[in-house]
């Protein structure tokens, strides 16, 4: 009877170790099983095609860790000889194993989120990849999170070898290299140039702004458009007609918008001189309020406040083209002398300068949408194209902010404008020393 | 007022039409086209050959990520694109993620995708599965960190797909971290998305990158283009009929481009004789400034 | 076509004719359609934020047991601070954070892509003149977008004043600008014209032809 | 506490992105992954979130006020409303899901994608009577312009130099003009940037 009960427990015991031990293998070691049976068919049907030769594993430089950067010279029967290599297998140790249900042995090991240990294992190959033939680079990425079955730990040595498989079954190992360790960087080596791109402009920045803030005259060339726009204010007075105003759809926070601000004040104080009529229609409501603000301070300089009219300026509607409508009505009615559309403006653009236009009036436009620009500039008369728009405003209204980032960037253009003349000469001259600085490696 | 109007040549009288007319007569050369379908050969741009060229070079179970980042505004041009890119991605076993940064486009690309996978079933009698050949991530808020967060982890931003299922328990999404595990990102917009993408997508984490835009976009790029940060453009209607004639569908794209053809030419002339008579008309009362 | 799909595309083509109605004149059909759109678009935003973000992203993961995502949530809330404007300065706080996020990450990057990486590219085309065979024109044509490119730049130089030999690049460079605005021009036509063919398209192929086939 | 505080947080914040940048070090990344790129969107529902409260708001006052085409603010409301409610709800009771997709798919759909259709007419209507070879520069414009537009026309022996020159336009001056324009857009952002992160751009913070 005893003898019995013996017999069942170490049966049952061994049975519950093979189905343990077989789902174990079959859980964690696919890839494992994979080399297995490489091992196992090794019944020569046709010689395995020549091992590559020297691999080279290195940290991936300029990462966070967790990754390896491998080349190789491909198998002598790879894209040639017997040109009979099927794939490249990549195989790595030591390799985490597991899931156990346990800690086991003494080396480094961590319980996952799903409760099962891992454990690190000195001579365990893992197949980490298999590629297809005529590749001669590999990037063994690993995850960084320890709960992850993809970690790959830093500063671990691990070594690499690769099998070529052939396309009759038959593997032929390289030379093992290694140990290598991961790591990650603290700076990114590639980045220079930017660096120096950020300080520089930063710097050029905070000095120009201090310089305009601090009264010192910075010199922006005359525009065009602006002789045009006295020349439109006095058109308008001679023919005793209005001058429409269009501030654009943007929001009061926009460069374009606010650049707009700065034009219609001078556009206000020449009116306000000339006695002629003003209308600003609005899109936004807090840009309707700057304006107002704008215009009554321009007939205020010009000591005609008696002049100004709350009206002048008006609030519309916050819808495209119930908005476009109604700025066309306007034109049509009042026969308008001249219109400005300065600042932000979308599709509406060809609208407003086709009814200008059919109302005979003059048009200055001028918006940083570069998309918008070309209609403007074929049914317009004088057009600020995108940045010109700053630089009117920077100009008429010396705004310290506006004038010192205009000018930091100029001299930021010419820097650049420098340097690509001499990559280009280089790049003619084929100077491979000194062109090779114009390239960022990231 | 009379001597001004007896004096007006034909041009001037022309251009004092109600502009009504020219809206009909648009209007009725796009209705007949479109109800006489015309069929024009479409010219293969090598912009648009190298997005097929690198696609077809994928194989089985690559992945890549179709960024659909537009609203039904955008619609007519980009829809095109994006079926003739997912019809080419479901035939070659490419699996596809694909996320709507636009707030109004989620449903829309729910939809598109659904299309695609119908017109897939009836032509091979396999329909594409969410979850194992392609996942649909739908929209966050604030596209560009979004994008800064996939190039991280997709599970970031996105810690479930449109439906609600958990990333981590889609087959398709198994190992699949970041854009280092996908072969290239396809990017299909009609707002600034694709600047972003071309910035974070591609400036910070060197993902290989195609764009698909509206034709008001299209010329804008072709900087990116020549420095190779990004590796090809669709533009508009026409890039969209030219990927439809590649993946060898011609479909709505491919339709209208011949209807493109009859209203170009009706704005040409109108140019071209708004501007005779321009000048026609200013040499009669030359006014300076 | 079924009743069902009948009434649904004719909804549509309703609505789309609504908005043609505009060519005509500004109408309370126009007005109507497009006011409906905006409530309806807002309403699916509403809905989009509330399923795929406020679900997964915050109530879920505080479901899990994250409790820190608690942070971000209020604050979230500190936003509507905003609606009464006494203690609209709160809301300054969470505006900062995502401001200081958003502007710090874009100053490297979009000097990287925008301006390093055009330069770069630039110098880069000749290098790849030499190392590959190509014809003749390629080479002119690469020395042409060096060309367009300082010229370009020399007219949105604003320190020196367009007279002289900066005057002639200028002159070049608004040229080269021109004709870049022209090609955006011929391409926005085509965009423009497109959405007018799918809606004809729906009009006359999804619509008119089914509901009478 | 009011202004000094939040320029803080926008310089440490932007400071620390900015190194984040080059630096790929892990330790570099907890606070990237874990708040810079994961808490925002959380804040974005609420911050968006009023915007739909803006527009309740001004919709109200409107039809409180009776202004002008008042009606067509209830329009607004009711789509605000039911299409909300069939968002939400269709969420946890799933057959309203189907007329938030119905009014997506033949409502939504169809206005927007008309909305901008229009512009096709103003544009052929602008073509015929404000498109003018003014000067120089918009004849250079209309020139390029008009080839551009004629690449895909099927010209018969044409068609290739057509075809030629539109790719020329594109890959070449078209190229160094926009590479031009994108530099200074380029130093723009850039600059626009350092002024919001150093804080001498303070517009955004609104007034005490």
């Amino acid at each position: 009877m005893r003898t019995t009960h013996c017999w069942i427990c170490i049966a049952a015991t061994v049975f519950i170790c093979c189905v343990l031990s077989l789902s174990a293998a079959a859980q964690v070691d696919e890839p494992h099983s994979d080399t297995l049976i490489v091992d196992s068919t090794t019944i020569i049907v046709e010689p395995p095609p020549a091992p590559i030769s020297n691999l080279q594993v290195v940290d991936l430089p300029n990462d966070h860790g967790h990754a390896f950067h491998l080349t190789w010279n491909i198998s002598a029967d790879d894209l040639g000889g017997r040109n009979n290599v099927l794939q490249y297998r990549i195989l790595r140790t030591p390799g985490w194993a597991g899931p156990l249900t346990e800690p086991q042995g003494d080396g480094p090991q961590w319980r996952n989120e799903q409760g099962t240990w891992w454990h690190l294992v000195e001579g365990v190959w893992d197949t980490i990849a298999s590629i297809p033939a005529g590749t001669a680079e590999y990037f063994n990425r690993g995850g960084k999170a320890r709960e992850g079955n993809d970690y790959s730990p830093d500063d671990v040595g691990f070594s690499f070898k690769i099998l070529s498989v052939g396309t009759g079954g038959a593997v032929s190992e390289s030379a093992i290299f290694g140990p290598v360790e991961s790591s990650g960087q603290w700076y990114h080596t590639g980045k220079t140039w930017v660096v120096l791109a950020v300080l520089i402009f930063g710097g050029l920045m905070l000095t120009m702004v201090r310089l305009a803030r601090g009264g010192r005259e910075l010199y922006i060339r005359p525009l065009a458009g602006i002789n045009a726009v006295d020349e439109a204010i006095g058109r308008a007075t001679e023919m005793g007609r209005p001058i429409l105003y269009v501030l654009g759809l943007g929001a009061p926070d926009e460069i374009a918008t606010i650049a707009s601000f700065t034009i219609l004040s001078r556009v206000a104080k020449k009116v306000a001189e000339y006695q002629t009529e003003l209308i600003v229609p609005c899109y936004d409501s807090i840009v309707m309020t700057i304006a107002q603000e704008t215009v009554k301070q321009a007939y205020i300089d010009a000591g005609r406040v008696d002049d100004y009219n709350e009206d002048m300026v008006y609030f519309v509607t916050q819808n495209q083209f119930a908005y476009v409508a109604a700025v066309n009505g306007v034109m049509l009615r009042r026969q308008t002398a001249t219109n400005f559309y300065l600042g932000v403006f979308y599709a509406e653009s060809l609208i407003l300068a086709e009814t200008g236009s059919l109302a005979g009036s003059i048009q200055i436009s001028g918006t940083d949408r570069v998309t918008q620009l070309p209609f403007f500039v074929v049914a317009c008369d004088y057009t600020l194209i995108g940045e010109e728009l700053y630089a009117a405003s920077a100009y008429l209204g010396r705004e310290p902010i506006l004038l010192g980032t205009l000018k930091a960037q100029d001299y930021a253009k010419a820097l650049l404008l420098v340097a690509m003349v001499i990559g280009v000469i280089a790049g003619i001259l084929n100077l491979g020393w000194l062109t090779d600085y114009f390239a960022l490696n990231i | 007022m009379t001597e001004q109007n007896s004096r007006k040549n034909i041009f001037e009288r022309m251009f004092a039409i109600d502009r009504r007319w020219v809206y009909g007569f648009l209007m009725l050369a796009v209705v007949l086209s479109v109800i006489a379908k015309p069929v024009i050969p479409i010219p293969i741009s090598k912009e648009a050959r190298s997005i097929y060229d690198y696609m077809n070079s994928l194989s089985d179970g690559d992945y890549i990520h179709l960024a659909m980042d537009y609203d039904p505004s955008t619609l007519a041009e980009l829809h095109p694109m994006t079926r003739a890119v997912l019809k080419q991605c479901f035939e070659k076993k490419i699996k596809v993620i694909i996320t709507a940064l636009h707030q109004n486009g989620p449903g829309m690309a729910a939809e598109a995708i659904d299309t695609a996978c119908q017109r897939h079933f009836e032509l091979t009698g396999y329909r594409p599965e969410s979850g194992k050949d392609w996942v649909f991530l739908g929209y966050k808020p604030y596209p560009i960190l979004i994008i800064l967060g996939m190039g991280q982890n997709y599970r970031i931003p996105f810690p479930n797909d449109y439906y609600n299922v958990p990333l981590d328990s889609l087959p398709m999404m198994k190992g699949i971290r970041n854009y280092q595990n996908i072969k290239a990102v396809i990017n299909i917009s009609g707002t600034s998305a694709t600047d972003w993408w071309i910035t974070y997508g591609n400036g910070r984490y060197q993902v290989p990158l195609a764009i698909g835009v509206t034709g008001v976009m299209a010329t804008d790029y072709y900087p990116y283009l020549q420095t190779g940060q990004i590796f090809g453009i669709l533009g508009g209607l026409q890039g969209a009929a030219e990927y439809e004639t590649l993946v060898g569908t011609p479909g709505k794209a491919v339709e209208g481009m011949s209807v493109q053809v009859v209203a170009h030419s009706i704005i040409i002339i109108f140019i071209i004789v708004g501007n005779i008579g321009y000048f026609a008309t200013r040499k009669k009362n030359r006014v300076g400034l | 076509m079924d009743f069902a799909t009948a009434i649904a595309t004719t909804v549509a083509a309703v609505l789309t004719l609504c908005i043609f109605s505009f060519l005509y004149k500004d109408n309370p059909f126009y007005k109507f359609t497009e006011h409906l759109v905006v409530g309806v678009s807002a309403g699916y935003w509403v809905s989009i934020l509330y399923v795929n973000v406020a679900i997964p992203n915050i109530w879920q993961k505080l479901l899990a047991g994250k409790w820190w995502y608690l942070i971000p949530a209020f604050l979230g809330v500190l936003m509507w601070t905003r609606i009464v404007k006494r203690w609209a300065w709160i809301s300054r706080y969470p505006l900062a954070f995502y401001l200081g996020i958003a502007t710090g990450v874009a100053i490297p990057l979009e000097m990287q892509t925008k301006v390093l990486e055009q330069i770069f590219g630039t110098v880069q085309s000749f290098v790849a003149l030499h190392n590959s065979q190509t014809d003749f024109w390629a080479g002119i044509n690469t020395v042409v977008v060096v060309i367009g490119i300082i010229t370009s730049l020399v007219y949105f130089f604003f320190s020196k004043e367009h007279k002289g030999a900066t005057g002639g690049i200028a002159k070049v460079g608004i040229w080269t600008l021109m004709i870049g605005f022209g090609a955006s021009f011929g391409y926005t036509v085509m965009a423009r014209i497109s959405l007018l063919i799918e809606r004809v398209q729906f009009l006359i192929d999804d619509w008119l032809l089914k509901l009478f086939s | 506490m009011k202004r000094q505080f939040p320029l803080i947080i926008i310089f440490s914040c932007g400071l620390f992105m900015v190194v984040q940048y080059f630096v790929p070090h892990e330790k570099s990344e907890f606070f990237y992954e874990f708040i810079a790129l994961d808490w925002p969107p959380i804040i974005g529902v609420f911050a968006l979130m009023l915007g739909v409260i803006s527009l309740t708001r001004v919709s109200i006052t409107r039809i409180r006020r009776k202004t002008e085409a008042w009606r067509y603010s209830i329009v607004t409301l009711i789509g605000l409303f039911v299409m909300s409610a069939f968002g939400v709800i269709g969420h946890h009771y799933p057959p309203l899901s189907t007329a938030f997709d119905w009014s997506f798919n033949n409502i939504m759909i169809p206005i927007s994608a008309t909305m901008f259709s229009l512009l096709a007419f103003f544009i052929a209507s602008a073509a015929y009577r404000a498109f003018r070879a003014r000067s120089v520069l918009a004849s250079i414009l209309l020139v390029a312009a008009i080839i551009v537009m004629m690449r895909f026309f099927p010209l018969g022996p044409l068609t290739s130099v057509v075809g030629k020159t539109s790719d020329w336009i594109l890959n070449v001056p078209n190229l160094a003009a926009k590479r031009a324009i994108l530099i200074g857009v380029g130093l723009g952002i850039v600059s626009t940037a350092m002024k919001v992160v150093l804080g001498i751009e303070r517009s955004y913070l609104g007034k005490d």
